[in-house]
């Protein structure tokens, strides 16, 4: 089964992050597929490659990116919600002339187009918030 | 304050980065046509009936209108025959919502699409 | 279609959902998971809503995961535990999920 | 492929938070998708559509004047819960346009009926 991921709550006001990595780790354990994690709302702040957590403090940002890496995984964030929270990339962030963007290497961004196009194309969409 | 202005008239208009005005209170029709010179358009009938549309209906809801409403719009002022997305992005080249909503004084849409 | 219900945040926010709402159908699952877990310490009994759920033959789940980060044991047999594999195969046996 | 019922609630009062803004704005992708859309307000976001909101256009932006404006986006469906008004001492006549209030029964037939259901 397709799985398409929705995260709404932010990096430390919302256990969001960590309930949906461990949902998306079960997931793929029981040999389903994960067509896109969307980051929206406070969820975009998943995406700050600048979270920096104390040394024995759960990294969400890491974790994620990890992840993701480990099992090829878009992981992406919603452009306007992210601006609005200064999580941009590199690209954006040059577009408005604030230096170096927030994003981590490991996420990309994209519009609410691509929820609902991986929602539509999914057999499930799961929310974390 | 804002980093970034424009300079008509021997006053200064806050804007974005990209050129589009802090403050749609501030806009007159004169410096919509400056502003449209600055990206080297130089404003027709046909662009003022479209840029009058959009500063309306942000006025009334605080969003651009959706373009299928642009089109019915442009569809009543200049016929069916003209009324197509083709010659609408020959007058604006960088995009009607976007172009109207800058010239128009209004804030830059979000690329949420 | 049955939809899973996942309760995400705490009772104090939530309890319109319990007593205002009966949002859920036949068939349909409950998930408490984050801080929805606190709902099986709520100190206004769940009994009732537990009651009406198993009346209309809504099954109610609590995450066994958040319920131990957070040094809660539930006090409702009704309520059972997941495993978050058990919550990935309830999510795959409902044809939609509604996060609150 | 035929449009699929998407449904987008939004359960909290504007201004404080984000979430009526970013509510409106998937819902409007959501039309522009030519999906089948509806939008619920429940509980606290019954405020949403108060009339007579916004300061003197200096402030937080008066998002909420979209909202009079769904028809054109393709948004015909607009909700209100009953008991979410009563219970805000809220009628129809408070509100800033048209909406069809549901019954708690209802409501339960909209989200079981529902393809996605988003909720803000």
């Amino acid at each position: 089964m397709r799985f398409n991921l929705l995260i709404t709550g932010g990096l430390y006001n919302s256990q969001a992050g960590y309930s949906a990595l461990a949902f998306a780790k079960a997931t793929i354990a029981a040999g389903h597929q994960i067509s896109q994690v969307f980051f929206y709302q406070d969820g975009v702040t998943l995406g700050s490659r600048l979270s920096m957590p104390l040394d024995d403090e759960f990294e969400p940002v890491a974790a994620w990116a990890e992840f993701a890496a480990q099992n090829t995984l878009a992981l992406v964030i919603c452009v306007s919600a992210g601006e609005r929270r200064g999580i941009m990339s590199d690209a954006q962030a040059a577009e408005f002339a604030k230096g170096l963007g927030s994003l981590h290497a490991n996420f990309s961004v994209a519009g609410l187009g691509a929820l609902h196009n991986a929602s539509l194309e999914s057999d499930r969409t799961v929310t974390f918030k | 304050m804002s980093d970034y202005f424009i300079e008509f008239a021997g006053q200064k208009y806050p804007t974005d980065v990209q050129g589009f005005l802090k403050n749609r209170l501030s806009w007159s029709a004169d410096l919509g046509r400056h502003m449209a010179s600055l990206d080297h358009v130089v404003l027709t009938d046909e662009h003022w009936e479209i840029i009058h549309y959009f500063r309306e209906y942000y006025e009334d809801y605080n969003i651009p209108p959706p373009m299928r409403m642009v089109m019915r719009v442009f569809k009543k002022a200049f016929g069916e025959e003209n009324a197509n997305s083709r010659y609408l992005l020959q007058l604006f080249p960088e995009g009607a919502t976007k172009a109207a909503s800058k010239f128009g004084g209004l804030p830059k849409p979000k690329n949420c699409k | 279609m049955s939809t899973l219900f996942t309760i995400h945040s705490s009772w104090y926010d939530t309890t319109w959902l319990f007593e205002q709402l009966g949002f859920a159908s036949e068939g349909d699952s409950i998930v408490l998971l984050q801080d929805g877990v606190l709902a099986l310490r709520s100190p206004i009994t769940l009994g009732s809503f537990l009651a009406k759920c198993s009346a209309h033959n809504i099954d109610v789940f609590a995450l066994a995961d958040d319920l131990n980060l957070r040094g809660i044991t539930s006090q409702y047999e009704e309520v059972g535990l997941l495993s978050i594999a058990g919550f990935v195969d309830l999510v795959v046996r409902h044809d939609k999920q509604v996060a609150w | 492929m035929s449009a699929r019922k998407l449904l987008y609630i939004v359960s909290r009062a504007p201004y404080s938070n984000a979430v009526g803004q970013e509510a409106l704005d998937a819902a409007l992708i959501g039309a522009s998708f030519e999906q089948d859309v509806s939008l619920l307000f429940l509980h606290d976001g019954v405020f949403q559509l108060v009339i007579n909101q916004g300061s003197d256009g200096s402030g937080l932006k008066e998002f909420t004047k979209a909202y009079r404006a769904l028809e054109d986006f393709g948004i015909d469906k607009v909700f209100c819960h009953d008991l979410s008004l009563a219970a805000r001492g809220l009628t129809n006549n408070d509100l800033m346009r048209d909406v069809t209030t549901l019954t708690g029964e209802q409501l339960k037939s909209l989200v079981a009926s529902s393809a996605r259901v988003f909720t803000f």
